[in-house]
């Protein structure tokens, strides 16, 4: 059944609580369908590594199965032990020096693409979204606990402050102000 | 494809090629021609006439194009004058081009269907789900030093301004000059050698350029080329003295 | 078999690209067991809303099925670049097809300098550096980013894999001394 599919397809994808009246809504479907194909999906979803569950405020959620809790809180602890690596200190020294700033124009000064990096930077408190998205991705900025932990009032006190933020204006001055690089 | 330039300057719209072999491989398609030395020869003139166009509007890369452009002319000379030897570095050369032809359409063929089916039907991973709230996790590298250290590091990665290079073009004659020159000395001297004609030029792509002048006359009949052996001065004379007729 | 269902919640946990050696390691188990679970998590998903990326930097992601990106892109705000040009294209084709290959390979492969659409392709995601930078230039390689962006799970799935590997071979085999002497 196709709506089991499209359903399972969004709800992965939200990785959040999705309440029913949302899903009949958005499938312009009626109750008694959409009811047939959530009981399929927890059904087949029942031998996996994955649950449907469906709470008393009538909101759906794909969660991992409970009796794989343990290797998931491994890994949870496993990956906050480890450091953020030197990409990570560098996505962070480029939000410090010259946050707010976008995805965009971090990926650009890095030459690579940053959003795993960001994700990471963000579980750990250091680096928080400020304002709403734009069509560059939303902008980030040191967070007050991380400029605590750092001793710093304002930007302009960090090493090296004058060098690293002409050097990395002028390489903002450089790029093209549209998204159509030539690729 | 060839990328359409957005330059507003340009009134009308020229394709502009990247690269040597994209050109190439475009102008034997066009003629839906196979990779080999006789498609190659017959491309040769256009290949030269979208360079020289090149040259007038001084764009960049141009010196890329005259590199191959040198190649291209060998297998034009060897097709017009089947008795040229080649050496075998030259014929090297030749299939070494064919070589890179080939596979590079190969690869231009794929990109295609790259190019028709990219984002057409995308796979999503999970949406990002910010945490409530996050803890503070610092590690070695959440301190002023580290991190100072970390943004010299970016600075010194930055990409030194632009990427795209920008090849210096020197200014190569053009093919027309060099036909015409050619004409009127023949007009003057009714026999010249070809290290004559191009004596005084010392840019290699007067040279190239030159000899295509040669070759191009000697397809429209208008000369007679003779070259007594390999590396041997090329002896050029006007149709219809009766001169010794050499071939 | 119990391997599949753990690597399938913890690829639905971790939500981004996961080194094969890293579940080598975390699971302690060998190649063949894992190669194995991994075969059958992504055949079992193939009937589902999820397919399961294998990509040539050895990396694994869940994502949603090809099919339902009409419906992902009713929920999403933000427009993904979803386009990408012919030079693009053609350096991808190098890189899926004879990946992990040099800068100055692909170089010789298009006639053209390629630094300046590398660097794009990274910043997008589609391609990453493998290993250091060897005389040649770093290699680069295909991410599942790619992979999803062409919506296939593997680059085999290209429409014309066969062809163009096919054609491929038979040229190196027909030019074996040219081939070797490419630089």
């Amino acid at each position: 059944m196709e709506l089991e599919q499209h359903i399972e397809a969004v709800l992965f994808y939200k990785a959040k609580p999705v309440a029913i009246s949302w899903l009949l809504k958005f499938f312009a479907t009626d109750a008694e369908n959409l009811g047939n194909a959530l009981v399929s999906l927890q059904q087949n979803l029942s031998t996996r590594g994955l649950r449907l569950i469906v709470s008393d405020t009538k909101e759906v959620q794909i969660m991992t199965a409970p009796e794989h809790a343990e290797v998931i809180e491994r890994i949870r602890r496993d990956d906050l032990k480890r450091d953020i690596g030197s990409a990570g200190a560098e996505t962070l020294a480029v939000i410090l020096y010259r946050g707010p700033i976008s995805r965009i124009e971090i990926d650009r000064i890095r030459g690579v693409n940053s959003s795993f990096i960001l994700r990471n930077l963000q579980i750990r408190g250091l680096v928080e979204r400020v304002g709403s998205e734009s069509a560059r991705g939303y902008s980030y900025q040191a967070t007050p606990a991380l400029l605590a932990h750092l001793g710093i009032e304002q930007k302009e006190g960090l090493p090296d402050y004058a060098t690293v933020a002409t050097a990395l204006d002028n390489f903002a001055a450089t790029q093209p102000e549209a998204e159509d690089a030539a690729t | 494809m060839p990328s359409t330039t957005h330059e507003p300057t340009f009134a009308v719209k020229t394709p502009v090629f990247e690269g040597p072999l994209e050109l190439l491989i475009e102008l034997v398609e066009k003629r839906k021609l196979l990779i080999n030395d006789i498609s190659l020869a017959e491309v040769t003139n256009e290949y030269m006439a979208r360079v020289s166009h090149m040259q007038q509007l001084s764009l960049p890369n141009t010196a890329q194009f005259i590199t191959l452009a040198a190649t291209l002319l060998l297998i034009k000379s060897k097709s017009l004058l089947p008795v040229l030897e080649l050496t075998d570095e030259e014929e090297e050369k030749i299939e070494d081009l064919e070589h890179r032809l080939k596979l590079y359409q190969i690869y231009r063929e794929a990109g295609r269907t790259i190019q028709n089916i990219f984002g057409q039907h995308m796979m999503y991973e999970s949406a990002f789900v910010l945490p409530d709230e996050p803890i503070f996790v610092e590690d070695k590298f959440t301190n002023l030093s580290a991190l100072s250290e970390a943004a010299r590091n970016v600075v010194t990665n930055l990409p030194k301004t632009e990427i795209k290079p920008k090849v210096q073009v020197k200014k190569v004659v053009s093919l027309e000059e060099m036909i015409d020159r050619l004409h009127e000395r023949i007009q003057r001297q009714l026999k010249l050698r070809f290290s004559d004609l191009i004596k005084d030029e010392k840019e290699r792509g007067s040279v190239i350029v030159g000899f295509l002048a040669v070759l191009e006359s000697v397809k429209q009949g208008s000369i007679l080329v003779a070259q007594a052996r390999r590396f041997d001065d090329i002896h050029i004379e006007r149709e219809g003295k009766g001169a010794p007729g050499y071939f």
